[in-house]
């Protein structure tokens, strides 16, 4: 069970100010909740490593491999030449290689998706409803009643219009 | 305020459950019908056992069915074949009698087919008596069984033929028009 | 995990209940239905499951007389092929024998014994046993014969050979009747007659299409269905194809492209009917030329005086360069032969016609040699043409039958309601107190009659047929069922004796079955052979006989022949002449045996309905021939529906545009136009309704081809069901050709191309 | 924008999920009316023809493929736009894009629903369809992946897949938006679909890169599905379909239906959903001018069609052409020219391309000269072939008019069910082109939007 | 044997165009048009042996015939001087055939005997092949036919009556050829003679124009007519290299 502190603000650029004073506070970085995506939370909270671009590659030299190997393969497993063509035929195996290495580079992509974002969320996490409609929020695990404070203050300076205190069920 | 999806998939169970559950009962109800209605071992007009016959008293399969080494089909013997012996043998026996009405009254026995195959398959008894096959490889065991029945070791599918004709390396033998016609 | 409480279970049991239902189910619905195995009483000697087994027997579907081989697994016949060792078909067959197979598992054929119970041709009858039925007629014949009546029997039958024929003849003979005929539409009564005027003998000789190398038909669509198709086909590719050093060359003349005339290398399309007239010009050509040296050459010169090249071709159409070069052409291909039939043959003046092509044999001097015009020996076994009914004839009878003359009529597969035209056979009929039918198939013929009597189709009973024309020697085949009845129905032969016992003629027709009528008739012919055949007893040179399916005597006729001085004295062609003027009819209508349908007989097979009809590619349906540029004039376009118009009658039909047929000329297959012959057979018209009773005048033949018409456009129109979507190759050389100059310097291998070189 | 009124973050809010929640009569009639055309001209004669056999449709020898194809590709066709221009606009980061994409997507995934319903009309043999996919089984057979169709399998179903996803993907934090302001099942529902969405940075960010790569793979696979559908003609060699400009022919052809589709879509959002704020004249504007631009490039390539065929001076490629401009279907032909050629060229007028109206019958107009080019394609060559003597003639038949009419009522019901599933504008983009909310928000906007 | 040694075995076996090395036999037929006049006895032998359906005059009408070999016919010039040609047209069992390639389930492809395979009971009909195939003798079923009884009792056991929704075609009398090698094998002999085997439409031909037999047997009579300086094959110009090779008719214009 984690207490977390919960600013809500007006516009991104305060939230995004208050994020950035309560990491130098030392505070665990603070989470940002806002409906759209905000510009700039790179710079105030530090860069993210994403792992989707690897999955998306991983993903399409497989799904190429497999859909080589899937045509060339079954077409060996039971022989049924066509057309005076070779059983292996070339140009339009590549065809359902390059379909498959795009099926598996979406499929990748995906699950690099979820991987990296946490989804889907099994664990209670705080939330505020309002951050989905024109609120940005900025929540903030607190240790104790003193971090909560300090932490409440801090968000108060930086312009939050409400400071909720939020409880994550363990 | 949290959220999680947890709750969403608790609500779900009940539904789930349902679902389960019927799907489990279609897979039961399928199994059922093939293990108790299976029209694979049908009640014949005569219970007549290949367990005695062949089993018991050893008589050779093709001495029934004369025709399987020159045709297509294996042939089943008329009623005069069955007279034949049952003329003297357990004349008495319930089901000799029904043979014997058969027999007095000229009509052929209605057999049902066990082992059928469906129209587009053209399988040929003869070639595969002459490569020295055994009956059993395809229909079983059936000098052990009193009433005749498909059997999971010989389930007259396609995969069947074709790992037979494989492993014996057949000239053509995974040609399509080897069976189908 | 949840708690589940009792409306929940029960819920549960619900959804689990109906699952399993549902899985039951749907084993249920793909499961295969059962099958059965049924295995004999006793085991059969001549078949075993699995294995096909073959008879040999002969062909019925035409006059023709191919051997046939029948296959037959577990009982049922599944295949008919030509016999290989009948000299007729030599293994092949045509599309109507193939057809044969329809006849025997036709859906609408006759199932057992039936008894007119309303009025004639309302179509009500009652099922009765065969007891009752044969009593009814038996009893009747029986009467008569007592009374010495017998003449007041009539006995109509199909063209029928063999001991079948010979039966028939017993059993009128015994009756005490004179009234047995034998009618067929297409029985070529003026190619007996002109044999008889010029050979003297009423039967016909073997045309050897194989070895000859220039043939000159007229009229004779000896492919489609002249005489013995599957022979002169086999002929043909022979002579075509079969030789290394030469390639035989084929002219067909006659106003509308048949069949033949579409694989012939010349069509010459003459004014109809004066074929025979452009035959005296070309044998006016021989003669005046100086080809032909035979000692009657003053009589030939006197006699053909008034056909000269260019009279004949103001008379024919047919231009004098062709003339000319067709008939050098014929004298100086050595052998070639002239054969006539047809549409030549169906005009009034038919029997000169023919009489004028021998004679272009006889110039040509090809007869009794390979590659012309053989003799046959007289026949083996029993003969029938001269019961064969003309025209005239039948006219006869219907008359006699309007006297009262006529009180039973017996009727084997012969259908005149449908094949005599304005003969008022219909309402003669009404007036024969007891018609009898022996059809296996409601004909139009047969639904007018009082007791039916359905007879065995030939697979399953027994026969035997003489060939005639032979095919330069005696043959013989005996038939015999290939499967065991299908129906309630008995064989025509076994008919006839049961009645003849009933009747009280058991003494002079003692014999129980048709088999053994045909089995004595055969031991004569054993009686008679030579030593070859008399190494082995009679009962193996049957089982023999059967096993092959054909017999023949090696004996060929002395081909010597002298022709009589009057036949050269009288030869003439007189103009055609045709019913109708030709204001008020401007088209003549040229009306020809179906190559599909045959006469009709053969409207009830499915195949033979949606065969392409070779020509045309129409299937199921009439439909009336017109020039391309006739139908321009009178704005026709394929499908339009036209009414044909004869002084004798109107029928309505949909345009067929062809392109080989002559601008006077409109042409219709005959074949359609059934209404009681079946599901099949129902549809489209009758030519024969609307043509004229003119006839040939020496044999009472009718002259088919001399009625003249009017067309009219209904405005309406069909759909032509066909295959054909264009009929021009745009120049997308499909069917390639060569050129018979262009290719000789083309390749040093070039065997088959025609060598045949001739001066003109 | 140019509305008069500035839109606040919690009127779109508010506006989408109204549109979801709140269900008019009207709605309830509408989606009656489809399911029972559905039933009624889709499902029954396709029933009947299951029954029946391939014989109920007009097809026949030498015509054996007929409407069903030509359905198949129109459909496929009308899907390219959605998710392929959706992918191209996100890229080039193109503002206009935000409050159509989400319903332009949902066209792609339900045309090809749709024209997957007519790959299981057009088979001889439907309950075997599985044949076609690779599995392992007791017959040990696989598909012949050598056969132009199977690349249609393959091509579709990772197509169909993509572009599920894609959609998915993107609806994720509207989801999440909507989920908090439902209940019950929906609640439920929304909550399992948004799995759990919390809009913190780290997802966003994720959902950026991974929606990026999404739209930079779903480019090329959009392209070669249409391809691939036109291989299935360009491999044969038909005179007159075996082309090499078939593959660009049938990609220009399908973005420029998809387009035309498009157009009609929004007006019908617009019209009846309210969304007039969001779908504006600038919407309408640049999907006209795309239009004009797509139309000029289709009938370029169609006439260097016609011309390569008559050059080529080929009996069979003349005669197919003839029967195209002048046969029996020669009027489909003018029509076709008329509406996917000229036409289009009124977008050339900014004031055609800003009225509405107009645009939704231009737009109808192309789509019925698409279907008809597809018509063409399948209904003339094949009956001209080599042989003449094996020509013939194709009319369609009821059944398959009738599933054809059925499969646009299939395809509203699915369009329907999905706008009250889905948000329709996507709401995080498009409150994305706003300005951030002012600091009183708590005053909303009077009125309902017009 | 090292993998990578198969693997290159397996590649060069598996890269070879038309995979055989060499047919067990190379069926062919030959059409000498210069004998053939159409009398389409062919078409019924065919129809009567492969159980092909009577579909009624309406289906005809539609243009749902089933006719595994056809004659076409093709009218040359105006009256008077006009030519009617007649070709038959069946299945040409192309060694490099267009209709296999496309057949998304295998249920057409070329098997060791150089024919041009098609199995019913996998087709699923998707018509392709149909489309594919330049010569337009592939047969589609539209409905599930029927035979009134009984006229089914005609039906050859040895070919399988096909259902609703399948694709069909001449076979070359498969069943004919797989009974004749029976035979063959009965007789311990290697290989079948020629002339042994011959499908329904040769078998019935009454000119003789139709010949089969295997054109790897050089002295077989379908051999020697293949050397006939008139051979051709219709369409060649697609390089279908089809195993029915026309003999070309002579016209020779009356020399």
């Amino acid at each position: 069970m984690t207490n977390f502190a919960a600013g809500i603000f007006h516009g991104p650029e305060s939230a995004l100010a208050a994020a950035g004073t309560l990491k130098g506070a030392g505070y665990t970085t603070p989470e940002l909740m806002s409906p759209v995506p905000i510009e700039g939370v790179e710079e105030v909270l530090g860069e993210k490593k994403s792992v989707i671009k690897t999955f998306t590659l991983m993903g399409g030299i497989l799904g190429g491999t497999f859909g080589f190997l899937l045509a060339a393969g079954t077409a060996v497993l039971y022989l049924h030449p066509t057309g005076g063509r070779p059983i292996i035929t070339i140009p339009p195996f590549l065809i359902i290689t390059y379909e498959m290495t795009i099926l598996f580079g979406i499929l990748f992509t995906v699950l690099g998706f979820f991987i990296s974002a946490r989804l889907p969320v099994i664990r209670e996490r705080v939330y505020l409803p309002e951050s989905a409609v024109d609120k940005f929020v900025v929540t903030v695990a607190c240790a104790d009643d003193e971090h909560f404070k300090r932490a409440e203050a801090i968000l108060r300076d930086a312009g939050a219009e409400q400071v909720r205190e939020v409880t994550e069920e363990a | 305020m949290n959220v999680s999806i947890v709750p969403a998939l608790k609500a779900l169970i009940p539904a789930a459950l349902v679902v389960a559950v019927v799907l489990l009962g279609l897979v039961v109800g399928f199994w059922a019908n093939a293990a108790f209605y299976p029209g694979t071992s049908p009640e014949q007009p005569i219970a007549f056992s290949h367990k005695i016959h062949a089993g018991e008293n050893e008589i050779p399969c093709m001495y029934c069915h004369t025709q399987a080494r020159r045709s297509i089909s294996a042939g089943v013997p008329s009623v005069s074949k069955c007279m034949g012996c049952h003329n003297e043998v357990a004349t008495q026996r319930p089901q000799i009698r029904k043979l014997k009405n058969y027999w007095e009254n000229k009509e052929p026995i209605p057999w049902i087919k066990v082992h059928d195959l469906p129209d587009f398959v053209h399988f040929t008894h003869k070639r595969h008596i002459a490569a020295g096959i055994e009956c059993q490889t395809c229909h079983g065991p059936v000098e052990t069984m009193d009433q005749i029945r498909l059997t999971d070791a010989a389930p007259m599918e396609m995969g069947l033929c074709l790992n037979c004709h494989k492993q014996k390396e057949v000239a053509n033998g995974l040609d399509c028009w080897t069976c189908h016609k | 995990m949840p708690n589940i409480d009792r409306r929940d279970f029960i819920k549960l049991v619900g959804a689990g209940s109906v699952g399993v239902g549902a899985g039951f189910m749907l084993r249920e619905t793909i499961k295969h239905p059962t099958e059965q195995l049924i295995p004999h009483v006793i085991a059969p000697e001549d078949f075993s499951t699995g294995i096909a087994t073959w008879y040999n027997t002969v062909c019925s579907m035409c006059a023709a007389g191919c051997g046939i081989s029948v296959r037959t697994r577990e009982g049922r016949a599944k295949k008919i092929e030509g016999n290989p060792s009948h000299p007729v078909s030599q293994g092949r067959l045509c599309a109507l024998g193939q057809a044969g197979l329809q006849v025997l598992y036709n859906p609408d054929r006759l199932t057992g014994p039936l008894m007119q119970t309303g009025q004639r041709g309302s179509g009500s009858f009652a099922q009765v046993t065969w007891q009752e039925g044969l009593d009814k007629v038996a009893d009747r014949l029986e009467l008569l014969t007592a009374e010495n009546q017998g003449n007041r029997i009539g006995l109509l039958s199909q063209g029928v050979r063999g001991h079948l024929a010979q039966l028939f003849e017993l059993f009128a003979d015994q009756l005490g009747s004179e009234r047995l005929l034998h009618y067929d539409f297409d029985h070529p009564h003026t190619l007996y007659a002109a044999n008889h005027r010029f050979f003297g003998e009423a039967r016909l000789p073997y045309y050897d299409l194989k070895n000859t190398r220039y043939l000159l038909s007229f009229g004779a669509d000896y492919l489609g269905n002249w005489i013995s198709p599957v022979h002169h086909s086999l002929g043909f590719g022979h002579s075509r194809q079969g030789r290394s050093d030469v390639r035989g060359r084929f002219v067909q003349i006659e106003p509308r492209m048949s069949m033949s005339g579409a694989a012939a290398d010349e069509w010459i399309s003459a004014k109809p009917g004066t074929e025979g007239i452009l035959a005296l010009g070309l044998a006016h050509r021989i003669v005046s030329e100086g080809h032909y040296s035979g000692v009657d050459r003053d009589d030939w010169t006197t006699a053909l005086s008034g056909y000269t090249t260019d009279q004949v071709a103001e008379q024919t159409g047919v231009g004098a360069d062709t003339i000319r070069r067709i008939a050098d052409t014929f004298v100086h291909t050595e052998p070639s032969l002239a054969i006539g039939g047809g549409s030549a043959a169906n005009h009034s003046n038919g029997v000169d016609t023919l009489v004028a092509v021998n004679a272009l044999n006889y110039l040509v001097a090809n007869i009794g040699k390979p590659g012309g015009l053989v003799f046959n020996p007289e026949p083996a076994g029993p003969a029938s043409q001269d019961r064969q009914a003309s025209y005239r004839t039948m006219l006869e009878l219907a008359e006699d039958a309007k006297q009262g003359n006529i009180e039973i009529l017996i009727l084997n597969g012969t259908n005149p309601v449908f094949s005599l035209p304005s003969a008022g056979f219909e309402e003669a009929l009404a007036e024969i107190p007891l018609i009898v039918s022996l059809s296996s198939f409601m004909d139009e013929t047969t639904a007018l009659a009082d007791i039916i009597l359905p007879s065995h189709t030939y697979l399953e009973s027994w026969g035997d047929d003489f060939p005639e024309p032979g095919v330069g020697f005696s043959i013989g085949s005996v038939s015999q069922p290939v499967v065991s009845p299908l129906y309630n129905t008995r064989a025509t032969g076994d008919i006839v004796l049961q009645l003849a016992k009933q009747a009280g003629l058991s003494d002079a027709i003692p014999w129980s079955s048709m088999k053994d009528f045909i089995k004595d008739g055969w031991r004569l012919i054993y009686d008679r052979g030579g030593l070859d055949t008399q190494k082995e007893s009679f009962e193996s040179f049957w089982r023999s006989i059967l096993k092959a399916g054909v017999w023949g005597e090696k004996t060929h006729r002395d081909p010597a022949f002298t022709l009589d001085k009057r036949v050269i004295n009288s030869i003439a062609v007189p103009p055609p002449e045709f019913s109708g003027s030709s204001d008020a009819y401007p088209f003549i209508l040229h009306p020809y045996v179906s190559t599909t349908l045959h006469d009709g007989h053969a409207a009830n097979l499915p195949w033979m309905q949606e065969l392409p009809d070779p020509m045309t590619s129409v299937v199921y349906g009439s439909w009336v021939e017109i020039n391309p540029a006739t139908a321009g004039q009178m704005n026709l376009k394929e499908g339009d529906l036209v009414d044909i118009e004869s002084p004798h009658g109107q029928i309505r039909a949909p345009v067929y545009v062809y392109p080989a047929i002559m601008p006077g000329v409109i042409a219709m297959p005959i074949g359609q136009g059934h209404v009681t012959y079946g599901r099949y057979a129902n549809r489209g018209v009758n030519p024969i309704e609307i043509l004229s009773p003119r006839v040939d005048q020496r044999t009472g033949a009718l002259a088919s081809s001399a009625t003249r018409v009017k067309i009219k456009a209904t405005g309406r129109r069909i759909e032509l069901v066909k295959t054909g979507g264009n009929s021009r190759e745009l120049g997308r050389e499909i069917v390639q050709t060569t050129g018979g100059k262009a290719s000789q310097g083309h390749s040093a291998k070039l065997n088959s191309i025609p060598i045949t070189v001739v001066p003109t | 924008m140019p509305e008069a009124k500035e839109l606040q973050y919690a009127d779109i809010h508010r506006d989408v999920v109204r549109s979801i929640v709140e269900t008019g009569p009207k709605y309830y009639i509408t989606l009656g009316t489809a399911i029972f055309v559905t039933l009624l001209c889709f499902f029954f004669p396709w029933f009947y023809q299951l029954y029946y056999g391939i014989g109920a449709a007009g097809l026949n020898h030498p015509q054996v493929w007929g409407t069903y194809l030509a359905s198949f590709i129109f459909w496929i066709g009308l899907s390219h736009s959605g998710t392929l221009l959706s992918c191209v606009l996100h890229l080039t980061n193109s503002s206009w894009r935000k409050a159509m994409y989400r319903s332009a997507e949902a066209m792609t995934l339900f045309s090809l629903v749709v024209a997957f319903t007519f790959v299981m009309v057009h088979l001889g043999r439907p309950w075997f369809i599985h044949w076609s996919l690779p599995y392992p089984n007791q017959m040990e057979m696989w598909p012949n992946f050598r056969s132009p169709l199977l690349f249609d399998v393959m091509a579709i179903t990772t197509y169909l897949t993509g572009s599920a996803i894609f959609i998915y993907m993107g609806s994720i934090p509207d989801f999440a938006a909507v989920r908090d302001r439902t209940i019950g099942w929906r609640n439920t529902m929304y909550t399992l679909l948004s799995l759990g969405w919390r809009g913190t940075d780290r997802e966003w960010h994720r959902l950026h890169w991974a929606y990026t790569f999404l739209a930079v793979l779903i480019i090329p696979l959009a392209v070669s599905v249409h391809s691939i559908v036109s291989w299935d003609f360009a491999l044969s060699i038909v005179p007159a379909l075996h082309q090499t400009i078939f593959a660009p022919y049938f990609v220009v052809g399908a973005i420029y239906s998809g387009t035309a589709g498009i157009v009609t879509v929004m007006f019908i959002l617009r019209k009846y959903m309210d969304f007039g704020q969001y779908i504006t004249k600038v919407h309408f504007d640049n999907l006209g001018k795309l239009l004009l631009v797509l139309s000029l490039i289709w009938t370029y390539i169609n006439m260097v069609e016609l011309f390569t065929g008559w050059y080529s001076g080929a009996s069979t490629e003349h005669e197919a052409l003839q029967y195209k401009l002048f046969g029996y279907y020669a009027p489909l032909y003018w029509e076709m020219i008329l509406f996917c050629a000229v036409a289009p060229l009124l977008c050339i007028s900014k004031r055609f391309r800003t009225s509405f109206v107009p645009m939704l019958i231009l737009s109808i107009a192309v789509n019925i000269g698409m279907y008809t080019e597809r018509f063409l394609i399948v209904g003339t060559s094949l009956s001209r072939q080599y042989l003449p003597d094996a020509w013939g003639l194709y009319v369609p038949s009821l059944v398959e008019l009738s599933i054809i009419l059925g499969s646009f009522a299939l395809f509203s019901t699915f369009f329907l069910i999905f706008v009250k599933i889905f948000p329709s504008v996507s709401m995080y983009e498009v409150k994305e082109t706003m300005s951030t909310p002012k600091t009183e928000p708590e005053a909303p906007p009077e009125g309902n939007p017009a | 044997m090292s993998i990578l040694d198969r693997i290159a075995d397996g590649w060069r076996k598996y890269r070879k165009p038309g995979y055989y090395d060499e047919f067990d036999y190379h069926w062919g037929m030959t059409v000498d048009l210069d004998r053939c006049t159409g009398c389409e006895a062919c078409v019924t032998a065919c129809q009567s042996e492969n159980n092909l359906p009577i579909v009624g005059e309406k289906a005809f009408a539609e243009g749902r015939e089933v006719k595994w070999i056809r004659i076409e016919r093709y009218w040359e010039g105006e009256f008077p001087d006009v030519k009617l040609r007649f070709i038959p047209m069946l299945c040409q069992h192309c060694d490099s055939a267009p209709c296999e390639t496309v057949c998304p389930v295998s249920a057409t492809y070329h098997n060791q005997d150089g024919l041009n395979t098609q199995v019913y009971n996998r087709c699923i009909g998707t018509r392709s092949c149909a489309v594919y195939c330049p010569y337009e003798v592939r047969y589609f079923n539209f409905y599930d036919h029927h035979w009134d009884s009984p006229l089914d009792q005609q039906l050859n056991p040895d070919v399988t009556v096909r259902e609703k929704g399948v694709m069909e075609k001449c076979t070359f009398c498969i069943q004919r050829i797989r009974q004749a090698k029976d035979v063959a094998k009965d007789d311990g002999r290697r290989r079948v003679r020629d002339g042994e085997v011959q499908p329904a439409c040769v078998q019935t031909c009454p000119t003789q124009a139709l010949v089969f037999g295997d054109r790897k047997d050089p002295e077989s009579q379908v051999s020697k007519l293949m050397n006939n300086p008139r051979t051709y094959r219709v369409l060649d110009e697609l390089n279908t290299d089809s195993s029915v090779v026309y003999l070309k008719k002579v016209e020779d214009d009356h020399a």
